[in-house]
């Protein structure tokens, strides 16, 4: 390998907070040499941003290069004034983040924010600056350009934002992309769209690209090489092939295998000695527990004939015991169905029966008293949207047992935290605020809080959609044991097929508010028969089968601090 | 130039350039007195402190030339002027000035008031003997009419001028007068910018006095008092007409401008006990009260010294007919409180003190320092502000107010007419609601008699005398007009209308 | 409130002061008021009544360290015993601006709709009062007692909580936490009162802090016009607005002192308003 | 194609949604009219007046009639465009307002653009450096802007920049005794004088706005700096900033061009609001420096209750305030395309 393109040697990077100082990167190494895709990957927190953010010089002000060097074509980023710093940005390396949306100046057409990036580099001229942001825009594939160019990011689909920005990215031709996220909050079809358009715009101008990602399958679909990171340091490196197949470091494998996968089971998920493991039995559906039938939902637009049909006329049933799942790409209706579901919404039209009541027929705002609302309960996608902020964990968990099961005093102390048990939520945590809760631990107690009534039916919207793969495994498998304890249905809604398999018995597909396929999970996995199903299946990106390594060794990570 | 601009600055505002319409404000008196004639004025003397004032035993003419009172004194007889004319080149005659005598009596109102203190209350009384005679017939003979006819409301307006622009539901031409003043006075008015300013400039071809000796005349409105103090003090104007009192110390004593404090005439700053409430009908309480007032803080806490005391005279029988004079009361807890306790109220009572948020520069330090002084003989007392409009109200027209502090002064000159207004009943600012008999005879006896008649003096005292030991109205000292001018603005008379004359004023060139 | 909460609610105080200065500062500033407001008249020197011709308008000395007024009252002791009652003036505004304004703000952000519809354009009557001249009026037509300007300055002040509630309420009305609470069984009023509301206390701390500087400032004002405080109460306000006719007369005490304490008090009421936020929020707890 | 008419649409709801806005105005500030203690006829009869005097201006001024009956009058005469007359001024109601109003709004024009110019930039400063002494040092000006009452400021700089130092020329309205008003056109006598050729002019009525408008202005730093600080701070933390700082857009651009567009619009409404709140300010600073607007108009009409007075400044400011609204909301669609095309 000849001169790498990007050196960082024993990177340091440190942060001054209220609390003292915080190394959010240690001693973290990383090589890109010309023309290389090289993934960096680890959970949350892992310090992989902040890393990128060095090499761009752009860290927030608290934030400080507190060792090691960054030399970027000869250029050592740690020293260089800021004014070529300016130079180097956009021109000579270039990044693109999650959420394109944000990333894009929200009242600037998007053909402006382009020129601003070309005359800013000198690339184009007041006169020619439109021509040549056209130009750019057709090289990120969008269609019509022309208008587009006059377009606001809010006139935008997520995708054609990220192409935007990729756009604005690519301008100035540079040497180095790094993509932070790049993905993250697009669905699978479009992001298997952005990541290809990616890789093909950067081995046509053979450029570098480092890629920052919590997905190894992601990473093992578009990386030559990867840099695992936990903790702000460095735990493993190597070729896609090799670390796949013979992962050393322990984190390393526990991440692998909490990536599921096409042929994975629930427990794979967890290391072998894990106590939390769980293997779904399967049970004997029972009668239906609950019925939709020609379920509608249109909402209405500004104007007469803008309104929109979000559900257009569902119909399927949940049997008592059985895990049903729900999949379909954003904006399908997953979400407005189970709001419809939970009474949260009143439906346009179509029944919705539980235990052999039509509860469609009580209207959402008075379904508070009625005494199906314990049976039905719900798991929010957003585990902090969903927790009241000036709530501790335990009043939130105290709430459904003292309006609805008339709990009180002591009895409801031990009932909590028994629930808490149950979740796997130490009891000193209770007592905490959800901004003081991980990710993780929030799940919990939106899940304690779920099940404390013991209902009968529990909808579960994208529980774990927010998370990290660890923590995930940890939750899917904590679910599966719930169902067998309290003897619940699922109605796990996802648009990850991958997960949904692991949890449930039969799965319906959604497409624009109708159902387009539905059968047992392993059938309809396996062998899909509508294209859109094929589409949604063939864009999840999955890491090389079959190459999982033997027992991981070493003490599994506590999930709980 | 700037040397025959005269700058005057004053707190309120002007409403209207007719003194006759309903609704016009006292600043806007002014209009009347320098841009219209009256048939007489009076002539001026010089005081004790070297100062200038009107001379109420000096009638002199204006736009008459001469009169004559018949030997029964009910017809006045007067001849105007030959030469004078109106701006507009007209020559005033007697028409004019019948038509303007019967718009103030038939206008109603503060015009119509005010004439009928001279008599003059029907059209019928006002004769266009021919261009150049005018004649007056009285119901009876008035020591009060010859005087009332120089008060600002006597105006005569150009009638043809007027006449033309009045309309069938403005006879007299009360919204073009508002606007368009329309007289034979020393000056016109240039521009009314109503709210900011009003400028006069001079009539060149006046005739019932001597000719102005400035050009113009720019009358600033500048409603917060301090301002107008920086402005005089700074030397940026030349005149500020109604300083405060303290200002008025305090700039005399600085030296550099001058300051002119002239006690008004027949006005009293008084403490007003409201005999419709019920501790007040009790003499003992109103004297305990006046023997309680601390008549010397109020003097130079409140009146800054300027003005005349009106406490602490010789004796409770007065000698002389003047007016105002001391009242024989000076503070005095002792008695006030042996007052007290001999009167029905002997544990004392609850009272709101009222004043007018107009007067608060004088009235609000009186009022709180009488609201001390009645808390030591157990008259527990409340402020109460009232504001302008309001007061007019609850003080003058309903006279509700328990207990309150006023401020009349009468423009003719007379304690009679003092008497008249303050302590008959009904009569307007009887705000005491006081009720003698004794005195309602008295002033009927008086209030046209002439002063000279040998019946009138032991009136007068006798009138003093019951004033004196009933105090409905606890006189607290006799304010001064308060006046700054720069050294170089000489020329200033006090009038009893309290407007700047800008007639007499002249700039020194310097 | 268990005794732990009540701790931790204290460390979090402790916590809050420690990190900004400011607020510590305005902390410090605010006891210095409330003791003030408390211990006011039994502290102060001369009685803030008695009137003294004999001393009037003398400029501060060590007899009277804020110098004397017109009427030879001491300066000192009006400026302090005046702290209560503009205190109180300043809480009681505020306070009723508060529950009415954000009780109003809250309902119509909740349920949107006609009621949402009726406040907006009530509130946009308000506002469309330049809002010193309606509290003048409302001053002036009702009488310049205490209560009243308390009122007007209420009247005035309410808007800005109803707005700020209905926008802060209208913005969680769809949370998670909301659906979240409505699955527990939670009715409409519960959930506004219980889970919305309190929610939107952070914002509306600022609002109320410094409206609290407001109302003072406001009920001075109206004591420029003569539509204030009567005499004699010693009150802030009205001793700057009389006080402000003797800065020409070169008698600046009289304005200046009670300026002075007027000027700290909505200093520390507006700088208290970011302490109060960190207060009762508990994202800033840790 | 859909956007303008939706715009146009938003405007016209607006316009549409400040009727029942107006019908309160017009109710509220009759009943306040009513309800002012004093007796509008009493004053007007002027001193001496006798009792049938006083019942004969009653009836003339049609006070004698019930309150409905009176309301329905006002209504009528109203919708004829009639204002009716002052009676503590003599003037039309509409011809004070006319003449005043351009008075009161240059001031308070001037005052926030001062504000403007000293605030915003405070603000950015202050949101570039959250938390440092120059972030405490902003707070802290700003925050005593706001503590002192107008007149109070408004005196001592009197006293300060004309009594005692004599930079500042006379306090006596809007133009110098020395200098002619400008001939007529938008009623502000700057531009007026500027239109005019008359440098002079304009210059001495520059001159005689600085004290005002700064006292005023002084009073209005606070929110604008505020609201400018915590907008600049929450753009500051978007994503798009940090992609244009990636793509190496200078720091001038990235501040002003994105960053603060993007604020601008929080500050906006705030600016709206500081305005109506300036407009009621103005009242005691018109008195203080003798200006002749339509805020000391609007004291000195209370006070005297002056019916007429009361309500057309209460109209024409509600007025002002729906116009001010559509021109904050014009200002949003113009800064903001995603307005009006999504709820
Ligand atoms: N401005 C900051 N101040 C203090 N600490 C910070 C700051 N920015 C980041 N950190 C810390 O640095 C660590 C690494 O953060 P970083 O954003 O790089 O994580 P990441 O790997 O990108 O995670 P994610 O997958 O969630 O994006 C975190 O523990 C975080 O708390
Ligand atoms: N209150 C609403 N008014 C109008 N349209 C709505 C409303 N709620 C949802 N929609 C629309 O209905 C469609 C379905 O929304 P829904 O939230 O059910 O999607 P989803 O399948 O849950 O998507 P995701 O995976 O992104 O959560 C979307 O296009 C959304 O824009
Ligand atoms: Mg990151
Ligand atoms: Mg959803």
């Amino acid at each position: 390998m000849s001169i790498p393109l990007l050196d960082i040697k024993a990177l340091t990077v440190e942060f001054g907070t209220r609390r003292g100082v915080v190394d959010a990167v240690r001693q973290v190494s990383v090589t890109v040499a010309k023309g290389e895709t090289v993934g960096i990957v680890g959970e949350s927190g892992s310090g992989k941003s902040v890393t990128s953010y060095a090499v761009m010089r752009i860290l927030d002000r608290a934030g400080r290069i507190a060792g090691g060097s960054i030399v970027f074509g000869g250029i050592n980023v740690g020293k260089a004034d800021e004014r070529t710093m300016r130079d180097l940005r956009g021109r000579e390396m270039s990044m693109i983040f999650q959420n394109p949306r944000a990333a894009l100046n929200p009242i600037r057409s998007v053909g402006r924010q382009i020129e601003d990036v070309l005359i800013e580099h000198s690339l184009a001229t007041r006169a020619d600056a439109r021509e040549k942001a056209i130009d750019v825009l057709k090289a990120v594939r969008i269609n019509d350009p022309e208008s587009r160019y006059h377009a606001y990011p809010f006139e935008l689909s997520g995708g054609m934002c990220q192409r935007v920005v990729i756009a604005i990215a690519l301008a100035c031709r540079p040497q180095l992309l790094i993509a932070d996220e790049p993905t993250t909050g697009l669905d699978v079809t479009t992001q298997k769209a952005v990541m290809d358009l990616i890789r093909e715009l950067t081995a046509e101008r053979n450029m570098s690209t480092l890629l920052i990602t919590h997905d190894l399958g992601l990473a093992a679909a578009y990386c030559d090489r990867i840099v695992v990171m936990e903790k702000g340091r460095v735990v493993e490196e190597a070729d896609t092939a090799t670390l796949f197949a013979d992962p050393q470091h322990p984190y390393t494998r526990r991440l692998l295998q909490a990536t599921p996968r096409l042929d994975s089971k629930v427990a794979d998920l967890l290391p072998e000695e894990d106590s939390r493991r769980r293997t779904p039995s399967a049970r004997p559906p029972g009668e239906a527990l609950l019925r939709i039938q020609d379920l509608v939902k249109v909402f209405p637009g500004k104007d007469k004939g803008d309104e929109y049909r979000a559900v257009d006329g569902l119909s399927f049933e949940v049997r008592c015991g059985e895990s049903l799942g729900l999949v379909g790409e954003s904006g399908c209706g997953k979400s407005t169905t189970s709001s419809m579901i939970m009474r949260l919404l009143d439906p346009t039209s179509g029944s919705i029966q539980f235990n052999g009541e039509d509860i469609g027929a009580v209207p959402g705002k008075r379904f508070a008293g009625h005494p199906a609302r314990a049976g039905l309960q719900m798991v929010f996608q957003d585990p902090t949207d969903s927790l009241n902020p000036r709530w501790s964990a335990r009043r939130s968990i105290s709430d459904p047992l003292m309006r609805l099961g008339n709990v009180r005093g002591s009895a409801l102390r031990a009932k909590v935290e028994a629930l808490a048990e149950m979740v796997g939520l130490p009891e000193h945590l209770l007592d905490r605020f959800p901004h003081q809760l991980s990710g993780g631990q929030k799940a919990r107690v939106g899940i304690a809080r779920a099940i404390a009534l013991e209902p009968k039916l529990l909808i579960l919207d994208e529980p774990t959609a927010a998370l990290d793969v660890s923590v995930q495994a940890v939750v899917l498998n904590l679910l599966v044991e719930l169902r067998e304890r309290l003897g619940m249905s699922y109605l796990f809604i996802s648009h990850d097929l991958n997960v949904v398999r692991l949890l449930c018995e039969r799965v319906l597909v959604m497409k624009a508010g109708r159902i387009v396929e539905q059968g047992p999970a392993e059938q309809l996995l396996d062998s899909p028969e509508h294209p859109y199903t094929r589409e949604l299946l063939a864009a999840i990106p999955h890491p090389p089968a079959g190459m999982v390594p033997s027992p991981i060794r070493g003490e599994p990570q506590a999930m709980v601090r | 130039a700037r040397n025959d601009t005269l700058v005057v600055v004053t707190g309120t505002t002007i409403n209207s350039l007719d003194i006759h319409r309903s609704g016009t404000n006292r600043p806007s008196y002014q209009v009347a007195v320098n841009c219209y004639d009256r048939l007489l004025t009076f002539g001026h003397k010089q005081l004790e402190d070297g100062s200038f004032s009107y001379d109420y035993d000096n009638l002199q003419p204006e736009l008459a030339e001469s009169w004559d009172v018949s030997e029964d004194g009910r017809t006045l007889t007067f001849k105007l002027r030959d030469n004078a004319r109106f701006w507009d080149g007209k020559p005033v005659t007697a028409h004019d000035v019948k038509w303007s005598f019967d718009r103030a009596v038939t206008l109603g109102g503060f015009p119509t008031a005010q004439m009928a203190a001279g008599s003059l209350e029907e059209p019928e009384q006002f004769e266009a003997v021919d261009d150049k005679t005018f004649r007056i017939r009285l119901p009876h003979s008035s020591k009060l009419t010859l005087p009332d006819l120089t008060t600002p409301v006597a105006i005569v307006i150009n009638s043809e001028v007027a006449k033309a622009h009045a309309t069938d539901q403005d006879p007299w031409a009360t919204e073009y007068l508002h606007r368009n003043p329309a007289g034979s006075g020393a000056f016109k008015v240039e521009r009314w910018d109503s709210g900011q300013q009003l400028v006069y400039s001079r009539n060149d071809d006046w005739a019932c006095g001597p000719v102005a000796k400035i050009q113009r005349v720019i009358i600033r409105e500048i409603p917060s008092q301090s301002t107008r103090r920086a402005l005089i003090e700074r030397g940026d104007v030349h005149f500020s007409q109604n300083i405060p009192a303290k200002d008025a110390r305090e700039l005399e004593a600085a030296g550099k401008v001058k300051v002119v404090s002239t006690p008004i005439e027949n006005c009293l700053h008084v403490l007003c006990t409201n005999l419709n409430f019920e501790p007040f009908q009790d003499k003992k309480v109103r004297q305990a009260i006046a023997y309680a007032v601390p008549y010397e803080a109020i003097f130079n806490n409140a009146a800054y010294g300027r003005g005349v005391s009106m406490w602490g005279g010789d004796s409770s029988k007065p000698e002389s007919i003047a007016w105002p004079q001391p009242f024989p009361y000076s503070q005095d807890l002792e008695k006030a409180r042996a007052l007290m306790a001999e009167s029905s109220h002997a544990d004392g009572f609850s009272v709101p003190l009222s004043f007018d948020l107009g007067q608060a520069d004088w009235a609000e330090p009186t009022a709180l320092l009488i609201q001390e002084a009645l808390g030591k003989i157990g008259i527990k007392v409340s402020l109460n502000k009232v504001p302008g409009a309001n007061w007019r109200t609850v003080a003058l027209v309903e006279k509700s107010l328990p207990l309150h502090l006023e401020n009349f002064g009468g423009w003719l000159n007379t304690p009679d007419y003092y008497f008249y207004w303050a302590y008959v009943k009904g009569n307007l600012f009887n705000s005491s609601n006081y009720d003698n008999k004794e005195i309602a005879g008295l002033v009927d006896e008086t209030l046209y008699m002439a002063q000279d008649d040998p019946k009138y003096a032991p009136n007068i005292r006798r009138m003093i005398e019951i004033a004196i030991d009933d105090v409905p109205r606890i006189p607290l000292y006799q304010p001064s007009l308060n006046v700054a001018m720069q050294q170089n603005t000489t020329g200033y008379e006090y009038w009893y209308h309290r407007q700047l004359d800008v007639r007499p004023l002249t700039l020194k060139q310097d | 409130m268990s005794l732990s909460s009540v701790k931790n609610f204290a460390r979090h105080a402790r916590y809050v002061m420690t990190e900004n200065p400011v607020t510590a500062l305005a902390a410090l500033l605010f006891l210095l008021i409330v003791i003030a407001a408390v211990a006011g008249p039994a502290l102060v020197p001369y009685d803030p009544m008695a009137t003294d011709g004999g001393r009037a308008l003398q400029p501060p000395s060590w007899d009277h360290w804020f110098g004397t007024d017109h009427l030879g009252r001491d300066v000192f002791s009006r400026v302090v015993v005046a702290t209560r009652l503009d205190l109180m003036i300043s809480l009681a505004a505020v306070a009723i601006a508060f529950v009415i304004g954000s009780a109003m703000g809250a309902v119509a952000g909740y349920f949107g709709g006609w009621a949402d519809r009726i406040t907006g354009r009530l509130l946009d009557t308000i506002m469309a009062f330049p809002l010193f001249v309606l509290a003048m009026g409302v001053v002036a037509a009702a009488g310049n007692t205490i209560e009243n300007i308390v009122y007007a300055t209420a009247i005035i002040n309410l808007p800005f909580y109803a707005r700020m509630a209905r926008a802060e309420v209208n913005i969680r009305r769809h949370a998670g936490f909301v659906q979240a609470a409505r699955l527990s069984g939670n009715g409409d009023w519960r959930i506004l009162a219980q889970h919305i509301f309190p929610n939107t206390l952070p914002p509306m701390m600022v609002q109320i802090s410094l409206n609290m500087g407001w109302a003072i400032l406001n009920a001075a004002g109206l004591s420029f016009i003569g539509l204030g405080v009567r005499p004699p109460t010693p009150e802030w306000g009205i001793m700057v607005a009389e006080g402000a006719n003797f800065i020409v007369s070169g008698e600046w005490w009289l304005a200046f002192f009670p300026g002075v304490a007027l000027m700290l008090a909505v200093f520390t009421f507006n700088l208290l308003g970011d302490g109060l936020r960190d207060l009762v929020d508990p994202q800033r707890r840790t | 194609m859909v956007r303008v008419p939706k715009r146009l649409r938003l405007v016209g709801y607006r316009l549409l949604q400040a009727i029942p806005v107006l019908i309160g105005i017009v109710v509220v500030s009759f009943l306040l009219t009513r309800a002012l203690p004093g007796d509008p006829a009493v004053y007007f009869a002027g001193p001496a007046a006798s009792e049938e005097s006083i019942e004969q201006i009653r009836v003339s001024m049609g006070l004698d009639r019930s309150l409905p009956v009176q309301f329905f009058a006002y209504v009528g005469d109203l919708l004829r465009g009639e204002l009716g007359q002052s009676i503590s001024t003599g003037q039309p109601v509409l011809t004070e307002l006319t003449t005043r109003l351009p008075a009161s709004l240059e001031l308070t024009g001037f005052a926030l653009l001062f504000s403007i110019a000293v605030a915003m930039p405070l603000g950015i400063l202050a949101a570039t450096r959250p938390n440092s002494w120059i972030d405490h040092l902003c707070r802290f000006v700003v925050t005593a802007g706001v503590s002192l009452p107008t007149f109070f400021t408004g005196l001592a700089l009197v006293y300060l920049f004309y009594f005692l130092l004599g930079w500042s020329p006379a306090p006596m309205g809007r133009l110098d005794i020395l200098y002619l008003s400008p001939p007529h056109v938008t009623g502000f006598y700057v531009i007026d004088a500027l239109i005019d050729g008359d440098f002079e002019t304009a210059r001495a009525a520059l001159a005689q706005l600085i004290l005002p408008a700064v006292t005023l202005g002084l009073f209005t730093l606070a929110p604008i700096a505020r609201m400018t600080r915590a907008a600049m701070l929450q753009v500051l933390e978007g994503d798009f900033i940090r992609t244009a700082r990636a793509a190496g857009l200078s720091g001038h651009k990235v501040l002003y061009t994105y960053a603060l567009r993007n604020a601008i619009l929080p500050v906006i409404t705030t600016l709206g609001m500081v305005f109506s709140f300036a407009l009621g300010a103005n009242v005691l600073v018109e008195k203080v420096f003798a200006w002749p607007g339509i805020g000391s108009y609007a004291v000195e009409a209370l006070v005297v209750s002056d019916y007429a007075a009361v309500q057309g400044f209460v109209l024409s400011m509600a007025l002002l305030f729906v116009i001010l609204n559509l021109l904050i909301d014009v200002t949003y669609t113009l800064v903001d395309p995603r307005l009006g095309m999504e709820d």
